[in-house]
């Protein structure tokens, strides 16, 4: 019984702590459109890209609970990268539903960063569904209109929910190829670019079997590392409050002295640190398959957006209008809560799942 | 209790009214009422040209600065006058943002402790909008610790020179004079070695630069003093005095009773009763409906509120802390309602540029600007409830024995 | 324009607020079974009962506002009387909807206190409704089981809303007459009685036209008085969390100068003061019957439940182990808010029907 | 991470769990599960002497106390097979709620400072449950702040003389011994001039009076003391080291890890999730799922914070102050739901007795007792976070100078 990362694990996480100190820098990012293809070469060739992917398709073979490490120090150091979509979202994808011959030609690429891809399914306001997926399949080419796409502006392939002839469906479709054209959306996170793709009879090739439940049971998988990178978060924008409180002194002492800012602080650190259980509980049960993985997810995930929300928010307030300022950071990790709030579907879409699970129970 | 007007202020209103019609610039209000929270732009013409021609014509007809005597540039009128005139303004209110520091706090400091011939050099000029004000009080150290300020006035024959920094100056860029807190004795305790100035804002060694905000616009300026040279002469109050002329200024910031604090809910529930492609809206969902419900409660308990302040003001009452309730309620409140109409929008809320992403993004200042929400519930502490202030370990140490940040 | 109650309102207020001072006891009426006759005695000889009861059935005639004055000061004083089931409910229901022979019947004995009336709607769990009323009236009797009726112990009318040939009505029925059964039912607020009524074939007489829409116009007129009840209930409960605060010292200083406990306390206060705010707009509906009545009564409703729980809640929080003790008057305010929150339906009915006039507006 | 014994644990888990199967009181089994909130009852049999039988039973095969050390009545047990025998107790371990004080704080301490002989006495029959211990701490006017008690003990001969009043004693007038802690000094600050002792609950001039609660029930008692003599011999610690032997027993509390304090989540999913007589229930309300699921994230965060906390302790690392989190979200989160089932009951909610009727009204207490919400945010803002403490006015004071409630 042991409820916690190994130690090879926290060495992993020191060593990407240290890596991403040094070397994300998420401000020099937003010039760029929301990347910075160097930190994800370095990324590559520590072989975080593609930790959880076998070493027969190119990986590191680690494993799932390595995958949440990482993704945590994504989130702590606001790393300006596709890693979400990319190495967490799209790479399962293709291992859990694609063809041999679909992991052989993508899985390599997405681990040594030559490819990046994201997933594309929603189309304007409200959260993916079955019926609101008006994009079509059909005799191999992609037509439709998805928008918005998280680090869609950096992507080469795309997984795209899409109708087919058997209904919903997940496609592999190549956007630097023909019939794809992209127009970039002003991002509320300047670090992580946002676009809308416009698909005219793109050449398109299913990816697994048509169903929206298989769509949703990889989404339970991606939302794992999702949460890890909202703790992540959510316990730097917290420690950045608490060094702050230390620092700053108002009426002749530190404002960390006054209860209102202590509590809140309090607040925050309850709040991360259930976050954080949910996140474990969830990263166990995507590691080993438990049965209960949808409802950890949904936990984990739950949990994680409120945690990331709160403390975003209240490490501005603990910062007065210095938190306010563009110069120092809250904002950005105010804008990247917000963000990951919605990718992968708003709170309310997890809600709704994790009662359904508990109901299920 | 009712919400009619005496037959006096049924005629005030209805002369208001008329020259209303007569003069407003009808070619500006579809740009006013679709600006959104905290921007206002005009398509056609500089927004400041434009607010400083209405209030010029205000100020022809008599229609500006209300409350304060006629030989300052105002009209003598109540308190209730000054609402009802505030109601029937309505919308054009809004060309009034650039003059709301000049008139409600450094034209009422100036009127409290200048001689009688700075006042009437001073005020029909500020009253008329020919000139604008700034107020420089807040510092990088100190903010809710207001006097914890360190910029340095040090007396030099007729003059003293001015050396420091102040933060969060509204329109410092655009105004010809601020009202400027200085500290002109570090050794005795920190409230009392403060003076009040006021100073022409293109003296030589003002130095203005706007501060990027986290959400990309620039409301606030940092304006930075060296070697800046004040006559004595503008000296508002005496020297060490500064800081109760200070609780004047501050003070008259509560006179803007009667307006409300925009939180966000209009445009809330108009975006949750809009159905979307499929037919639904919202508001169907009974999860929208309770969190509408109860900031729809939120909002009419602030409206009301607001209108018992000006019953109490109209009573001769002066409006009290309590009015501290309404930025604090509405700064939450908008966050709230941004935070979820975000999570309505799903994916989409990631956008950038709409007006909830917008609330989003500037509604942390407004929980800090003017008094943090902990600021806010100490003053309703403190002087509604009567409850000890927090402790002081720093009310009898003289200024520069204080432990400061860093 | 002048937002406010009349200094002869002022001065009702100051006039009840003695009297209840002086003679509501709210722990002597537990024993009583949530009673005080004598207390209800001198309400009525102060003409309290009746103040918006027209002269000529007996009333002082005064109006709505000062029926609002009076139920604040009931709610301050927790005073353990029926008032807002008969003086505010039932008188307000028999003068709108009643034949002029039940006024006549009725309203003289609601206004000098002989009888007491009470509202019978709830079947069981859940708030009435229409599809919820299985009581049935034919051929002028009434048979079916009413539960909880609030002050039904002492009653000796009750209106009873059933199922009639014309659809969903109210009826008068004799509770003291031939096939009612009451039995007593432990109430979360023992100051006010609480009860089951078994109707068997129970003579009933039709009170105004059927249908449920009257109904739901009465309850509007109700939740007014009712909520300046809980505005009264709120108030008194901070200022006792404030004077607890200035008295009792911790750490060699008053509880009051702790933040945590200031901004408890101020938090109290915007509640307490929204809440009086929207009462104030909903008894300028009710006395003028302003279009926007339904709307500031669901307003005023919401935000008073809201409100009276909240400082009831902290009150507890600021008295510490003392708050938790029955000595301690603390619980009997927060016993009356549970109560008050779902008397004349839960906050879920509220907020659905102020919503429901938001869109109408 | 893994939820797996290890080959050690397997076995020690299957010895615990054979002997369970065995020994087990099954026919209190359907009274323990059907108990409602904090009130334990069993049909046909007192449950002290059933708790007694019990713990007693438990004893003999050597299964109280499992980390007490087996001269003194326990296992020697380690931290981690204490959780697993938690685990395999289960509904059963509601019989020991007699004896958490004892077992949990009372033990502890006098292991810590009393001598050999007298934890040979007292310490086996302690474990046994075959004597009670209560702890005498709390006093009228001293909750959160503990060192501000009055209660005095005056050196006669070989005696101390005791007068003054404790408060919130669960069990007081069950229980055989009792840990006191007294001030010896009042003219010292008032963390220097305690001192802690043991005592014969049945010595003269010790009176216990219950105390009844706002929710009718009484858990809890005042203990009177008039000129109670105690042996100096039963002091545990120097005099004027009683604060930080009080600090050992408080620590010791920390310890009860891997126990989550009910939250009443369980109940309230089950609620939402039974159909009402047409057919619906509550859980098909988006409005209802959306606070479900909050509590439901809440509810699994802190089950696997406790998760995480046994893991730290089999590394080696003490229980810290961050386990203060389960009873502040436990505490606050039951207050919730029982308010929100009583809405969604409508009018039916106004009738107590249900289960969370019952919950509404115990919930306050438990966001009191044992520290406030407003102690445990201090406890860890300033033992987590390393925030600074509070400012104290009394720290160096002599007690008897320092300010006092009246």
């Amino acid at each position: 019984m042991n409820f916690d990362f190994s130690d090879e694990q926290r060495e992993l996480r020191d060593q990407v702590r240290r890596f991403l100190a040094q070397h994300a820098s998420p401000r020099s990012a937003i010039a760029a459109g929301g990347h910075d293809p160097a930190l994800w070469r370095g990324m590559a060739e520590l072989g975080l890209l593609g930790i959880a992917i076998p070493e027969e398709y190119g990986g590191a073979g680690a494993g799932y609970l390595e995958l949440c490490v990482v993704a945590e120090e994504v989130g702590r150091a606001l790393a300006p990268v596709p890693f979400s979509s990319s190495a967490c979202l799209a790479a399962e994808f293709i291992l859990q539903a694609g063809s041999e011959a679909q992991k052989r030609a993508w899985l390599p690429r997405l681990a040594d960063g030559t490819a990046i891809a994201v997933f594309a399914a929603v189309e304007g306001v409200g959260d993916a569904a079955p019926d609101r997926i008006a994009a079509t399949v059909s005799g191999g080419r992609l037509t439709g209109i998805k928008s918005p796409v998280l680090d869609g502006g950096v992507a080469d392939l795309g997984i795209v929910a899409a109708r087919g002839a058997d209904g919903i469906g997940l496609y592999l479709v190549d956007l630097r190829g023909a019939g794809v054209a992209r127009s970039g959306l002003d991002s509320m996170d300047p670090t992580r670019s946002l676009v809308e793709i416009r698909f005219e009879g793109a050449p398109a090739e299913p990816l697994g079997e048509a169903g929206w439940d298989t769509v949703e049971r990889m989404l339970d998988r991606a939302a794992v590392p999702l949460a890890f990178e909202q703790v992540g978060g959510a316990d730097r924008a917290l420690e950045m409050a608490r060094d702050y409180a230390l620092e700053r002194v108002a009426f002749g002492r530190p404002i960390g002295s006054f209860q209102a800012v202590k509590h809140m602080l309090a607040d925050m650190y309850v709040s991360a640190t259930l976050a954080r259980s949910n996140a474990y509980w969830a990263a166990w049960a995507l590691a080993t398959d438990a049965a209960e993985l949808g409802q950890a997810a949904a936990s984990a995930r739950v949990s994680a957006t409120e945690a990331f929300g709160h403390c975003a928010r209240n490490n501005i307030q603990v910062h007065g209008g210095m938190g306010f300022t563009w110069e120092f950071d809250c904002h950005l990790f105010y804008r990247r809560a917000a963000l990951l709030a919605t990718a992968l579907g708003g709170p309310a879409l997890w809600e709704d799942r994790l009662v359904a699970q508990l109901r299920a129970a | 209790m009712d919400f009619d007007d005496t037959a006096e202020e049924a005629a005030f209103r209805a002369e208001a009214r008329a020259w209303l019609r007569a003069n407003v610039p009808t070619e500006y209000e579809a740009d006013l009422r679709s600006s959104p929270f905290g921007r206002i732009a005009l398509r056609n013409r500089d927004i400041v040209a434009a607010s400083k021609a209405w209030q010029k014509r205000k100020a022809e007809a008599g229609w500006a600065c209300l409350h304060w005597p006629k030989d300052y540039g105002g009209r003598g009128a109540s308190p209730i006058e000054r609402v009802i005139w505030q109601q029937e303004e309505g919308i054009y209110s809004k060309l009034s943002s650039l003059f709301i520091v000049g008139h409600g706090m450094c034209g009422p400091t100036v009127m409290a402790y200048a001689d009688e011939a700075q006042k009437r050099r001073y005020l029909p000029p500020l009253a008329a909008g020919e000139e604008i004000w700034c107020q420089l009080f807040s510092e990088p150290a100190c903010g809710s610790d207001l006097a914890g300020l360190r910029t340095r006035a040090e007396p030099d024959g007729d003059d003293w020179v001015v050396n420091g920094q102040k933060i969060w100056t509204s329109h410092a860029h655009l105004s010809d004079y601020g009202i400027l807190l200085t500290r002109t004795d570090p050794t005795v305790p920190k409230h009392k070695g403060l003076t009040m100035f006021f100073l022409d804002m293109r003296s030589p060694g003002v130095e203005i630069r706007p501060i990027r905000q986290g959400d990309g616009q620039a409301e606030f300026n940092e304006v930075y003093f060296t070697d800046v040279r004040i006559p004595d002469a503008q000296r508002l109050g005496r020297p060490g005095e500064g800081w109760s002329v200070a609780l004047t200024t501050l003070m008259n910031e509560r006179l803007s009773i009667g307006a409300v604090m925009p939180t966000g809910f209009p445009e809330m529930l108009a975006f949750c009763c809009t159905p979307g492609p499929d037919g639904r809206a919202p508001v169907d969902d009974s999860a929208v409906r309770k969190r509408l419900a109860r900031w729809a409660a939120r909002s009419s308990g602030l409206r009301f509120t607001a209108q018992r302040s000006i019953s109490a003001m109209s009573r001769g009452n002066m409006p009290g802390p309590e009015n501290s309730i309404g930025k604090l309620v509405a700064g939450t409140m908008m966050q709230e309602i941004a935070g979820y109409a975000l999570e309505l929008m799903g994916p989409a809320g990631m956008i950038a540029g709409g007006q909830f992403q917008a609330m989003m993004l500037r509604s942390p200042a407004t929980r800090v600007e003017g008094g943090t929400d902990e600021i806010l519930r100490n003053i309703i502490a403190e002087r509604v409830l009567g409850l000890p202030a927090d402790i002081r370990v720093d009310k009898d140490v003289p200024f520069n024995q204080i432990a400061r940040t860093g």
